[in-house]
């Protein structure tokens, strides 16, 4: 438990689970879900490199921007995906295409 | 009184400039339109005049002179000071300017009532009497210039007073040009001086000659250009030319500025610069003035306006003062200057009383078609108006050089100065000639117009009925003058009628010229003394040749001018016609620069501009279109198309990856990635 | 803030001000312009009280890091030069926003456009930085463009597009000689340090085998030439005077002409006063042509307003040859101190009362063309009868125009003469035909629009207005006043000119060459 | 013990991961995410960062979580049968990201990290409280703006009849 590569593993594993589902998953609230996950990931990097490199704290403060970020995006996101939902009556990503030419 | 001229100076110099801005902005809104501001100015004037005029007489003093100056401008080193210089001579001619100035003012009372801008013509009589004293009271050539100036734009104003007449607005307008021509002169005349001696001061200038630092060409074509003003504000040949035309003005105006003061001014500047003319200068002077006086006086005798006859007249009693400076008798040239004022303003009153007691006629009868100031309508005017006859006749009198007058005096004066300077530079014989002749000719004409207007049977008998004397603010200025023009007043203290001797000649004395070895004035006017008989006989003999002829053609008709109008013909028609000097002017000098100014302004519009800077343009636009079409055809077709066309296939090969799908591009991405690192790491 | 620079910034202040005022409340829109350059003529007064007339140098300093890797700063300062240019610019714009009082077409456009150039004109007055010095050139020309080519008359395109190549052609050539400057003379735009390195830096340096001074002097010199206007380049100024609304002539005519001898005088004399003893000849002898060109080409106009362009033309030719005077002090020329003086502090009060004269010759043929609608001068005639305060008006103002003594424009002329007669004796000659020429253009155009019959179409013209009287009066007092007693004005420019005389005298040794 | 408390969060971390990204039933896959944050915090504890772990609790969990589950609520009508979703090129996908893990682990295996000696494990509240009003003003200043924006126009965006 005090070794940085345990730390990293398991943020690798996170991450690449995080991009598995963005790559698979059709329901928009799936994808951001995995998007929370890669988050995850990173932040957990920042804060095992914070601690194995001498207790840096600003590692901490990007972990928070990032957890900001984070709720940031998921409200815009849900807000988005509720009202394509209201409008196209689907949330699935594939089925927005009205923009698309 | 002497301590107080300076200040008396200033009043007399701004009193009528301040009448002059007083009648310009309130003028219309005062009871009378403010005549009475411009009266009393002008009458406080007179009145301070005569103060000094008096103390000078009291004092007794040929050498009397005050002089008090002022810094204007001051750089460091370069400055201009302005002040007054006060001698005998300033007083005598403030005294002139006074008096006549505020017998204008009165006559005017009465001659121009219910003009339509009455106010506005008492302004600018006040204007010119401020520039007048100006020019008088200057004791550098810098105030004396500016004064010059302004008399030469009041006069402007004045002459074209009613400039409704086309007529008028010209003869302003060609005033005030011919006057800048001898201005331009006159002011390189002051760089000349300023550039050797370092000052404007007469007294420095003066100083700086004697002492050479200006000498030779340079001083006489300096005293050329100084005197070129004096030729054009005296009217003298070729710049005579205004004059005449000047009468377009009101005849009080005529009497004040073309008669007896403005144009005197160049006769007044030349004997106030004289001991700086050296004697080439001289002699220019004194043949233009000589000439003219002549050639004026030959133009005089055949003309019918009545105003035209006293203006080509007073250009030829000028042109004997311009002889008289010439010749090196200046105080004589002055003495005229100051009798000529007198009875020339009262012949011009005179006329002035005429042409309105015409205009009056003819306005009653509705005739606005006769010229009521052609002789040829008169005639019979003497038992009309009797105060008109008398007081002009005693002035002819006196213009003809007939003794117990002042003008005799005076021009036996220059006569017997002209004469003596032939007798010792016998060269210059054909001085006394012009002189003489001039005489006898003054004579003649004058007595003309005297028979023509007062004496024989009425030419229009049906306006004789409604001529009547002029109101007493006309014929007193009239009395007044003509009672100036008795020798008397001259000679005072002494009573000998056939010698100026008197309080003149002891007050006003010739001083030595500064220029190196000029004559003294002490042997100037010995000869001049010795010469004096001689000019006295002749003169009083071509006198009464001249007024014998005219009483022989004019009144017993014993010739008969038709006769001799046939006989001269050419000559007749050359001096009716003023020897067709406006004519050849306009054809040579004026016609020719508008063609100049005409070529000028095309050659830079619509050649110089339009061609060549617009070339420039033209150039740049050519440019532009080919290499435009280079750009577009070579660079943007070929290449940059080409490019696009190649990028646009494939673009349509690629295309196919395109999905649409984000997923699928985050798929790629990672892919790419990895592939990426793969290869990095083998 | 030094007072300098508020006088700089003001305008543009007010400029903010409207653009933030809506288009519709056209009123307070002049207002504000009125407040701003009313409040520019006050702070240029109290500058005036304040300044010291018997210093010859720089006062009021104000420095400031701008871009510190190029030596380019924000210098400021005022001499007896620049400060009566500063007063009149400010008194000019100051009168030209009520001259433009009644502009209906996009006030709020217009008068922002009218204080930017505002700004820029102060600015060239007042900085000390050649770079400085060429931005606010610069920053000056554009409104100038888009005020004639919007406000204008019927050519106006043209007369802008003319105009503004014209100005960025000199503009160009100046910034070679700027640059040729800054490289030969250690890298620095500030001008008071090019005084002093200058005129020893250029020395020998030879440029593809011409010297350098004589090389950046004409560079210079034409890129102030043009604004001048001087004989060959001069063919902008009656198209752009003519095409222009009436305030802008009135600013072109009053002020931008001053710029160029300002230039020269400030630049071209300041900093190689080699060239100046060089150049001088030609200096007067294109004086000559500038009066006798201008002056013809003056007297056979038919348009009143290109009359008085080409008088602009006419009366800056003596501002030249008093500036050619200035080699009198020297000693090949009989060190003739007084004659420098007279000269060129001729030329600078020249600058001055042509600055007032022909600013009120414009609103004058403006306020007549506000009535008649064209200003052919041979169409009038008699008006003197039906509008006699108006005439009068013109009257003072044309006499002012020919030199009338009395009016401050004779004095200039007078001492630029004097100044120039014992160097250039032939020159002075020949141009004084030019005071001949300026009264008979000026007396024949007053006489076929005054003089004679009234015209019958004109016999309901209404006189001249309580507003008109407000923007030509002042110019009328000042240019009495001036004639009359010329002291204060010479007073403030006097150990100025001193200075410059004297760098030209001392510095140069081009005299023994 | 403290091994065995680290990898049974490790275990339980990495398992509900999987279980968010391969469960079909949305609602299920998000009570793993709640797991996962669950893990994540814990693991924070161990790194010594009880600031980040209190916030992980409460933002993501807290907050985060419960929106996204508002999302699914409110996006799939109760009555419809499966809040369920289908998945697509699952098997490329696992492929791409296999080898990515792969290189992740290659990377992180091989890699000689710099670690320095770590200090006594103290409260890191103070300390984050510290640069963020001081070194990190302008960022926390800006992050914090933009956390109201979004949250503005989440709530414009999301606004009935839009």
């Amino acid at each position: 438990m005090d070794q940085l590569t345990n730390y990293l593993f398991i943020a690798a594993v996170l991450f690449s689970l995080g991009v598995f589902g963005v790559i698979t998953r059709r329901n928009g609230i799936a994808v951001l879900m995995g998007v929370e996950l890669i988050l995850n990931a990173a932040n957990l990097n920042f804060v095992a490199f914070s601690r194995f490199g001498g207790m840096n704290l600003d590692g901490h403060i990007f972990g928070l921007i990032v957890i900001v970020l984070a709720a940031a995006e998921a409200a815009v996101a849900l807000a988005i995906i509720i009202n394509i939902y209201n409008n196209l009556n689907t949330i699935n990503v594939d089925d927005a295409s009205s923009m698309k030419q | 009184m002497e301590q107080y001229f300076i200040q008396f100076s200033l009043l007399i110099l701004f009193l009528p400039l301040a009448a002059f801005v007083v009648q310009i902005f309130l003028g219309k809104r005062l009871p009378r339109q403010g005549d009475w501001v411009s009266i009393s100015a002008i009458g406080i004037t007179l009145i301070l005049s005569l103060i000094m005029f008096a103390t000078m007489l009291s004092s007794y003093d040929s050498g009397f002179s005050k002089e008090a100056s002022f810094t204007w401008i001051d750089m460091g080193s370069f400055s201009i000071q302005l002040g007054f210089l006060i001698d005998n001579i300033t007083i005598i001619m403030l005294v002139v300017v006074a008096l006549i100035s505020t017998c204008t003012h009165i006559f005017s009372l009465e001659y121009m009532a219910g003009d339509i801008r009455y106010s506005r013509y008492f302004a600018y009589l006040g204007l010119f009497t401020f520039s007048m004293n100006g020019i008088v009271l200057a004791n550098n050539l810098i105030s004396m210039y500016m004064s010059w100036e302004l008399v030469g734009v009041s006069s402007y104003l004045l002459i074209g007073h009613w400039f409704e007449k086309d007529t008028a607005a010209n003869a302003g307008k060609k005033a005030f040009l011919t006057n800048r021509v001898g201005d331009i002169g006159f002011f390189i005349g002051i760089m000349l001086l300023y550039t050797a001696v370092g000052s404007f001061m007469f007294s420095d200038i003066f100083e700086g000659v004697a002492v050479g630092k200006i000498s030779g060409t340079m001083l006489t074509l300096a005293g050329v250009g100084l005197f070129l003003g004096a030729m054009g504000k005296s009217s003298q040949f070729p710049l005579h030319i205004w004059l005449p035309d000047a009468m377009e003005g009101p005849t009080p105006v005529s009497a004040l500025m073309h008669a007896a003061t403005m144009v005197a001014a160049g006769v007044y500047m030349s004997v106030r610069v004289f001991p700086l003319f050296s004697p080439d200068a001289l002699l220019v002077v004194a043949y233009v003035g000589g000439f003219t006086a002549l050639f004026a006086a030959s133009i005089a005798v055949t003309q019918t306006d009545i105003k035209k006859v006293l203006a080509y007249s007073t250009v030829s009693q000028l042109g004997y003062m311009i002889l008289a400076v010439g010749t090196g008798v200046y105080t004589a040239a002055f003495f005229h200057l100051l009798t000529h004022a007198m009875f020339k303003a009262n012949l011009f009153y005179g006329s002035g009383s005429v042409i309105h007691a015409m205009h009056h006629a003819l306005h009653k009868k509705h005739d606005h078609n006769t010229d009521p100031q052609d002789m040829r309508n008169m005639g019979g005017f003497k038992e009309k108006m009797p105060v008109t006859y008398w007081t002009m006749l005693v002035s002819t009198l006196a213009i003809a050089g007939v003794p117990l007058f002042s003008g005799f005096l005076s021009k036996d004066a220059i006569l017997a100065g002209t004469l003596a300077f032939a007798q010792h530079h016998p060269a210059h014989l054909l001085l006394p000639v012009f002189g003489f002749g001039a005489a006898a000719l003054t004579a003649f004409y004058m007595f003309r117009l005297m028979f023509l207007t007062f004496h024989g049977a009425p030419q229009m008998p049906e306006l004789i009925d409604d001529i009547h004397e002029s109101p007493k603010e006309m014929t007193g200025p009239l009395v007044l003058l003509a009672s100036l023009s008795v020798f008397i007043f001259y000679t005072l203290p002494y009573v000998d009628p056939f010698s100026d001797h008197g309080w003149f000649t002891d007050l006003v004395v010739a001083g030595d010229s500064f220029v190196p070895g000029s004559i003294p004035a002490r042997e100037i006017a010995d000869h001049a003394h010795h010469a004096h008989y001689t000019a006295m006989y002749t003169s009083i003999a071509v006198a009464f040749l001249g007024i014998a002829l005219a009483v022989m053609v004019y009144l017993r008709k014993v010739f008969s001018a038709e006769n001799w109008v046939k006989s001269f013909g050419t000559l007749y028609d050359w001096s009716r016609n003023k020897y067709y000097f406006d004519e050849n002017y306009e054809r040579f000098l004026y016609q020719p620069f508008f063609r100049l100014a005409n070529k000028v302004a095309w050659l830079d519009w619509d050649l110089y501009d339009k061609y060549f800077i617009n070339g420039f343009g033209r150039f740049t636009d050519w440019l532009s279109r080919v290499t435009g079409r280079f750009d577009f055809e070579g660079i943007d077709q070929g290449l940059v198309d080409g490019t696009g066309r190649i990028v646009n296939y494939l673009g349509g090969t690629f295309r196919k990856l395109q999905t649409g799908r984000l997923q699928n591009y985050l798929l790629y991405v990672t892919a790419g990635l990895i592939i990426l690192t793969i290869i990095q790491a083998f | 803030m030094g007072i300098l620079s508020l006088l700089i910034w003001l305008p543009i202040m007010g400029m903010v001000a409207i653009a933030f005022i809506p288009r519709k409340y056209e009123k307070y829109i002049k207002i504000t312009a009125a407040v701003a350059t009313g409040m520019q003529l006050f702070l240029s007064i109290v500058l005036w009280q304040r300044f010291d007339s018997g210093i010859g140098s720089m006062q009021f300093m104000e420095r400031l890091e701008w871009i510190p890797s190029f030596n380019i700063a924000y210098i400021l300062g005022v001499d007896g030069l620049s400060l009566p240019m500063v007063i009149l610019t400010a008194l000019l714009c100051f009168i030209c926003v009520f001259v433009s009082w009644n502009t209906s077409k996009a006030v709020k456009g217009y008068f922002a456009l009218f204080l930017l150039l505002d700004t820029g004109i102060v600015g060239v007055f007042l900085s000390l930085d050649f770079f400085l010095f060429y931005v606010f050139w610069e920053v000056m020309l554009l409104p100038m463009y888009f005020l004639i080519g919007i406000w204008g008359g019927p050519q106006r395109e043209y007369a802008a597009i003319k105009f503004f190549l014209y100005t960025l052609f000199g503009s160009v050539l100046m910034l070679v000689g700027i640059l040729g400057l800054y490289f030969s003379c250690g890298k620095t735009f500030d001008i008071l340090d090019l005084m002093r390195i200058a005129p020893e830096a250029l020395q020998g340096v030879v440029w593809w085998g011409m010297s350098g001074i004589k090389v950046i002097w004409v560079l210079l010199f034409i890129g102030f030439a043009i604004k001048v206007p001087v004989f060959p380049f001069h063919t902008w100024l009656p198209l752009a005077h003519v095409e222009a609304p009436t305030a802008i002539s009135v600013i072109l005519a009053g002020i931008l002409l001053k710029l160029g001898v300002y230039g020269i005088l400030r630049i071209n004399y300041g900093l190689m006063p080699d060239g100046v003893y060089w150049f001088s000849g030609a200096l007067a002898f294109l004086g000559l042509i500038n009066v006798i060109w201008g002056g013809l080409c003056a007297l056979a106009q038919t348009d009143l307003k290109k009359l008085v362009a080409y008088s602009s033309v006419n009366h800056m030719g003596y501002a030249l040859i008093g500036m050619a005077a200035v080699i009198a002090a020297g000693a090949a020329n009989g060190t003739n101190f007084k004659a420098a003086q007279a000269g060129i502090g001729g030329a600078v009060f020249q600058m001055f009362n042509h600055g007032t004269i022909s600013a009120m010759l414009f609103i004058l043929v403006g306020v007549i063309y506000e009535r008649a609608h064209h200003r052919d001068i041979d169409g009038f005639g008699g008006l003197a009868s039906q509008m006699p305060v108006y005439a009068g008006i013109t009257a003072v103002a044309f006499f002012a125009g020919l030199g009338l003594p009395g009016l401050s424009g004779f004095i200039s002329e007078a001492m630029c003469f004097i100044g120039a007669f014992p160097v250039y004796r032939g020159i002075v000659i020949a141009s004084t035909i030019g005071i001949l020429l300026n009264a008979a253009y000026f007396l024949w155009a007053f006489q076929r629009i005054f003089f004679g019959e009234l015209n019958e179409k004109y016999n309901k013209l209404p006189e001249i207005n309580r507003l008109e009287l407000f923007t030509v009066v002042p110019l009328l007092v000042i240019t009495i006043f001036f004639g009359i007693y010329p002291a204060p004005y010479l007073d403030i420019i006097a150990r100025t000119m001193d200075m410059i005389i004297n760098s030209v005298v001392s510095l140069s040794t081009f005299a023994g060459m | 013990m403290a091994d065995m408390v680290f990898w049974c969060i490790a275990a339980l971390t990495v398992i509900s991961a999987a279980f968010v990204v391969l469960n079909n039933q949305l609602l299920y896959a998000a009570i793993g995410l709640l797991f996962t944050l669950f893990g994540v915090a814990g693991l924070y504890v161990f790194l010594w960062a009880d600031f980040i772990a209190g916030v992980q609790l409460l933002v993501y969990i807290g907050g985060i979580l419960v929106l996204i589950i508002f999302g699914i609520m409110l996006t799939n009508q109760i009555s419809s049968v499966r809040l369920s979703q289908t998945n697509v090129q699952q098997g490329v996908g696992a492929v791409v990201v296999t080898w990515l893990f792969i290189f992740l682990s290659m990377v992180i295996s091989k890699t000689p990290w710099l670690i320095r000696p770590a200090l006594e494990p103290e409260s890191t509240t103070a300390g984050v409280g510290t640069l963020l009003l001081t070194r990190y003003l302008l960022p926390f200043e800006v992050i914090s703006v933009l956390l109201l924006g979004a949250l503005i126009g989440a709530a414009v965006l999301s606004r009935e009849g839009n």
